[in-house]
């Protein structure tokens, strides 16, 4: 005490797995020294259900269900990422309304999953749950669009292999294009109120600062990546689902942080909806599927189907044996990816800091432990 | 433009003019390299010019009841490539296959993944343990041979009603 | 009916009048029995006016939730009674029923106390405040004094409940709020230092009668304290954007993560009353107090602070409806780097206007002078000095850049310094 | 001092004043007897209220209870172990011996002033004390001002690590 100053006792703060901004049960044990975190270690696992497991025993069908509780807050996306894969694998080909179709509900999902991020991640920061709110109320009617398509809201179960379950009923274009009439104001109004807003600035600027390097060797992907000033989005790279026809651009950000991720969100966002909107206006006719087979056996071999998904590439590695269900079924999940660097974006930072950083990282909790 | 998936054979070809005797076989999609220059190998497909595999993508483990397959898959952001590698372990005791943290740090959760899930040991991970299951969880759950394990359908059945019988510990007070 | 038009709307006693002015002239037209079927209803309705109105803590609760609902486009409370009105009884019956749990390795006896000295300065501050010419309930000389007294003690309770919880979120709170509430009760007395300068006095009622003789509210003659008081006072009072020793994203509840049932609806009830009482010192010491302008003649006046209040407590829930948190390191530099030396530029030109005025003689006419000298100062000194200390807007970008292709990669941008 | 109600109050405070500085002295917990010594504090500021120097009162409450007693909180915060007992400690006996020395010179204090009270109370408000400060005793004043700031300056020398000294050095 004499001459080394005040001397302090780093304790240990377990962040989750029951805390307001885990995004479910996740847990941080975080080593603190006052309010600096010097030490974090992730713990998950609490909802882990063993899906890759589950699906070995199930047809390749039946498995479409399971990729939706996968990331329950963009289903689409992992359906169309499976989808995609087995289809890959057995080489079926898919009409272009269906490919058109799934572009549409693709964006759509982006949509609502970003506006979802966004808001909780605004939430994180500490304002009080009113841009959650404004999110949860966009995203309620990007919901009813998938009721009306798929019955469903949440889980929607809604591709298939070979293209969709049902066709687009008549009164969706109409209230799709009202959907993307409200939400160009909205986007405009939560940019207003977030990228003007200073205190939201000094919360995220240079907080979180994931450098390029430590971006790609970590195997970030999707915004995490884009931030980092990585312009790389599968959708572009290796286009599926004809997104090669459509025109739209890259955001990617300036150094990295947490807010760089927040406006890289928010500008993908703005091209989802001018995918959806070229999507409608050249929609065409005819059959939205293919007749496959219920129990499809595909060759043997493998295959590494991969989407871009709203949390980055989703990734469906399946192994044939010839059966009617997968040998392996694989996902690689970009949200538990993403955690990777998680340390090294909290460390050195506060509490605050890291509570900040883990809503710029999007997690659901659903992906994570699978 | 579109993504170009590298065949197994062109791996193999690369791998062998970077690291000389790493590769063991090829197939149609992916190149199989020896464990023992696994790591060497990895490095070299990083840092080389033509191959730029700058990002480990993918990895898991796969069950083949007599072997596993490690499955490796790599892309590169400047060339847009892809490629798949594999790397195998026989041993089904002690299975066990070099780490590859070392060169890419995306595979920290990954191999945890593999090792929580498929008993498959990454030696020269930094912090191997399992991420989704407790320590002592009994057997591997996605081996195929998890339901045959003996104790019948109900997997480690000893283990598991030995813990519920077990006295919970008294709660150590602190003062 | 006579006195229903009169320049003597001093008192809740008037309220009486109005009654009996009423009844008297309802018994010239109606039969007797009516009246007296009207006079315990008029009687339940002034009750309902003067004890259910002025226990704001429902009205706040409720105002609170109903606001912010509308701000973050739901309905808020809607199906306890009318309108949801009975909703905050409601929710303090559900309180009251609840256990309010003691953790095992508690401090159980502060632990106790912490609600109960948390309450009591909250009841203690509305004694000094003026409803009216007559109705202040303690006119002490030095009632500004006594509120900055009061007000600093909630802070040892929260501490209180925070450390004797036992609990390491409890912990950061408490700290928290302790070492935020030293930094902020520093520029907020000087801020207020600089309004007792101007008015010579430190009673309050002293205050609303200085503003009444010059016509002008202290807000507009001193717009640099009013800041320092409404950013000091939020901070104390734990409302977003300062919400940090109860942030809950952060430390789950602050000081507030142990308690339950009553024992925390006291302090969340008081959170409001606090608020309250500081809109209502507020408004007393900035916004002209009871007086408006002449209307005090026709309007009850407590009826003109209580709206004020209400103004000024509309204030904090739409801060809280709007901004995120700042973090506390960025709190404590806004305190000592940026406030102080703001308050002590605005405590030095006051003490500059105010020897003027005193040496010269002036006429009362001069404050209006002094208050747009005032404005224009404090402007210029925010924009300064926060220029100054590096505050650059236009240098965030607020727009990602684009690129059209995949694959590559962008190099970072440099010069340009993003902050 | 004439009349029930401020000779009631006069006893209360003692009480109250006596029997906090009792608990501060008495308790095992260090935090439990900072808390004491704030009720200490109130009870002094009734004191002062009682002999209606209203303005000293809340003086003393900004500064004691909203000042002082947070800033021996933190201390207490920062201290390793505050939960300890501070009964035990190897100063336990010079602490007495001090005590009894103090004692002893109230008591001969108490003793020897003339307590005889003038019948007019004195002004004591805030008017009154701020000239007496800045007018007739501004130098005291300063000069109490400036002490305060150099123990501040030599506080902060005091807890500077050596790694922040060696980057002042090289700046």
């Amino acid at each position: 005490m004499s001459s080394g100053g005040i001397k302090t006792e780093p304790f240990i703060l377990n962040i989750g797995p029951q805390h307001p901004s885990t995004h479910g049960v996740f847990r941080v044990k975080a080593t603190v020294d006052g309010e600096r975190v010097i030490d974090a270690e992730m713990v998950m696992g609490y909802l882990h259900r063993s899906m890759e497991k589950l699906a070995e025993e199930r047809t390749y069908t039946q498995n479409i269900p399971f990729t939706d509780r996968t990331d329950y807050l963009s289903s689409m996306s992992n359906n169309l990422g499976y989808c995609l894969a087995v289809e890959r694998l057995a080489g079926v080909d898919v009409p272009a309304r269906g490919n058109a179709i799934r572009v549409i509900m693709a964006e759509f999902q982006r949509l609502s999953s970003h506006s979802m991020a966004i808001g909780t991640f605004v939430n994180d920061t500490g304002a009080w749950q009113t841009p959650v709110m404004w999110s949860l109320r966009e995203r309620e009617y990007i919901l009813d669009l998938f009721e009306m398509t798929s019955g469903a809201r949440l889980t929607c179960n809604y591709m298939r292999i070979g293209g969709v379950s049902f066709d687009l009923p008549k009164e969706f274009e109409p209230a799709a294009r009202k959907v993307l009439a409200r939400l160009k104001p909205y986007l405009d109004e939560m940019e207003g109120m977030l990228t003007e807003n200073e205190i939201f600035i000094v919360r995220t600027r240079n907080v979180g600062v994931l450098p390029q390097e430590l971006a790609i060797n970590s195997s970030a992907s999707g915004p995490m990546l884009r931030g980092s000033g990585v312009p790389w989005d599968i959708r572009k790279a290796e286009p599926y689902c004809g997104y090669e026809k459509y025109d739209f651009e890259i955001p990617i950000g300036y150094q990295g942080d947490s807010f760089d991720r927040f406006l890289v969100r928010l500008e993908e966002m703005r091209q989802s909806v001018k995918i959806i909107e070229q999507a409608l206006d050249g929609l065409p006719g005819g059959p939205h599927s293919t007749q496959v087979p219920l129990a499809i056996r595909p060759p043997k071999g493998e295959v590494y189907g991969r989407v871009e998904s709203p949390r980055g590439e989703l990734g469906y590695y399946l192994v044939s044996d010839e059966g009617p269900s997968p040998y392996r079924f694989h996902i690689r999940p970009p949200a538990l990816i993403n955690l990777s660097a998680l340390r090294a974006m909290t460390v050195g930072g506060t509490i605050a800091d890291a509570i900040v950083v883990l809503g710029s990282i999007d997690i659901v909790l659903g992906e994570v432990d699978r | 433009m579109t993504t170009l998936r590298w065949t197994g054979e062109q791996v193999a070809s690369v791998a062998e003019r970077l690291v000389p005797g790493s590769v063991s076989r090829y197939d149609s999609v992916a190149c199989y390299l020896k464990p023992e220059k696994l790591v060497q190998t990895m490095e070299a497909l990083r840092t080389d010019a033509e191959t730029d595999f700058v990002q480990l993508t993918s990895l898991c483990g796969v069950d083949f009841w007599d072997h596993f397959e490690v499955v490796y898959h790599l892309q590169s952001f400047v060339k847009n490539q892809f490629a798949t590698v594999k790397t195998e372990a026989w041993d089904r005791e002690n299975t066990s296959v070099p780490s590859v943290v070392p060169v890419w740090f995306g595979a920290w959760m990954q191999e945890c993944e593999a090792y929580d899930l498929l008993g498959i040991r990454f030696e020269g991970h930094p912090n191997l343990h399992r991420i989704f299951l407790w320590e002592g969880y009994p057997g591997w759950p996605l081996r195929k041979d998890f339901l045959s394990m003996p104790g019948g359908l109900m997997p480690g059945l000893q283990e598991f009603s030995g813990i519920a019988r077990r006295v919970p510990p008294p709660v150590k007070v602190v003062e | 009916m006579s006195s229903l038009v009169t320049s003597n709307w001093y008192d809740i006693r008037d309220l009486s009048n109005i009654s009996r002015d009423i009844l008297e002239g309802l018994a010239n037209v109606l039969p007797h029995g009516v009246v007296y079927v009207l006079a315990p209803v008029l009687g339940f309705i002034a009750t309902f006016i003067l004890v259910v109105l002025p226990s704001q803590l429902i009205v706040g609760v409720y105002g609170e939730r109903k606001i912010i609902g509308r701000v973050q486009s739901r309905f808020g409370p809607n199906r306890v009674g009318p309108f949801g009105l009975v909703q905050p009884i409601a929710d303090s019956i559900k309180l009251m029923q609840k256990e309010a749990l003691t953790p095992k390795y508690a401090d159980r006896a502060i632990m106790w106390l912490a609600p109960i000295i948390f309450v009591a300065p909250c009841v203690m501050l509305f004694a000094v405040i003026p409803f009216g010419p007559r109705m202040i309930l303690a006119n002490i000389p030095v009632a500004l004094l006594y509120f900055v007294a009061v007000s600093s003690m909630p802070v040892l309770a929260a501490f209180m409940a925070g450390w004797s919880a036992n609990n390491k979120y409890s912990l950061f709170g408490a700290i928290r709020i302790i070492s935020m509430a030293v930094s902020y009760e520093v520029p907020l007395v000087l801020g207020l230092l600089g309004i007792v300068l101007f008015t010579q006095t430190l009673s309050l009622q002293d205050m609303v009668e200085w503003q009444r003789h010059y016509h002008i509210w202290l807000i507009a003659a001193e717009p640099v304290a009013f800041v320092l008081y409404f950013i000091g006072v939020g901070v104390e009072l734990n409302r977003t954007p300062t919400d940090i020793a109860e942030a809950e994203s952060e430390i789950v509840a602050g000081y507030l993560t142990e308690y339950s049932g009553m024992k925390w609806g006291l302090f969340y009830g008081m959170d409001i009353g606090y608020a309250l009482a500081a809109a209502a010192f507020g408004s007393t010491v900035f916004l002209g107090g009871w007086s408006m302008f002449g209307l005090d003649h026709w309007v009850p006046p407590w009826m003109i602070i209580i709206g004020k209040t209400h103004l000024f407590y509309f204030l904090f829930i739409w801060t809280r409806g709007t901004l995120p948190r700042l973090r506390i390191d960025q709190l404590m530099s806004f305190a000592w780097k940026f406030m102080l030396p703001v308050a002590l530029f605005n405590l030095l030109v006051i003490a500059t206007e105010r020897m003027i005025w005193v040496q010269n003689d002036l006429a009362d006419g001069i404050v209006y002078v002094f208050a747009a000298v005032n404005i224009v100062l404090a402007l210029a000194a925010l924009v300064f000095w926060s220029r100054f200390l590096g505050y650059r807007p236009e240098n965030t970008p607020k727009k990602p850049r684009m690129v059209r292709e995949a694959g590559g990669y962008v190099p970072l941008p440099t010069g340009k310094e993003t902050r | 001092m004439e009349g029930f109600g401020p000779t009631f109050g006069f006893y209360a405070m003692s009480a109250l004043t006596l029997v906090s500085a009792g608990g501060v002295m008495l308790s095992r917990n260090l935090l439990h007897a900072v808390l004491f010594l704030i009720v200490t504090f109130i009870g002094v500021a009734g004191f002062y209220i009682l002999l209606s120097a209203e303005f000293i009162a809340l003086a003393q409450i900004i500064i004691y209870v909203g000042a002082i007693s947070v800033l021996v909180l933190f201390a207490v915060l920062l201290t390793p172990r505050a939960g300890r007992d501070n009964g035990e400690t190897k100063m336990a006996l010079p602490g007495i011996f001090l005590a009894v020395c103090l004692a002893a010179v109230l008591a001969f204090v108490i003793n020897d002033t003339n307590w005889a009270t003038v019948a007019t109370s004195p002004e004591l408000t805030a008017s009154s004390l701020g000239e007496a400060l800045l007018d007739a005793w501004a130098l005291p004043f300063e000069m109490a001002s400036v002490l305060l700031t150099a123990a501040l300056v030599g506080a902060i020398m005091l807890v500077r690590t050596p790694e922040e000294e060696a980057e002042d050095a090289l700046r």
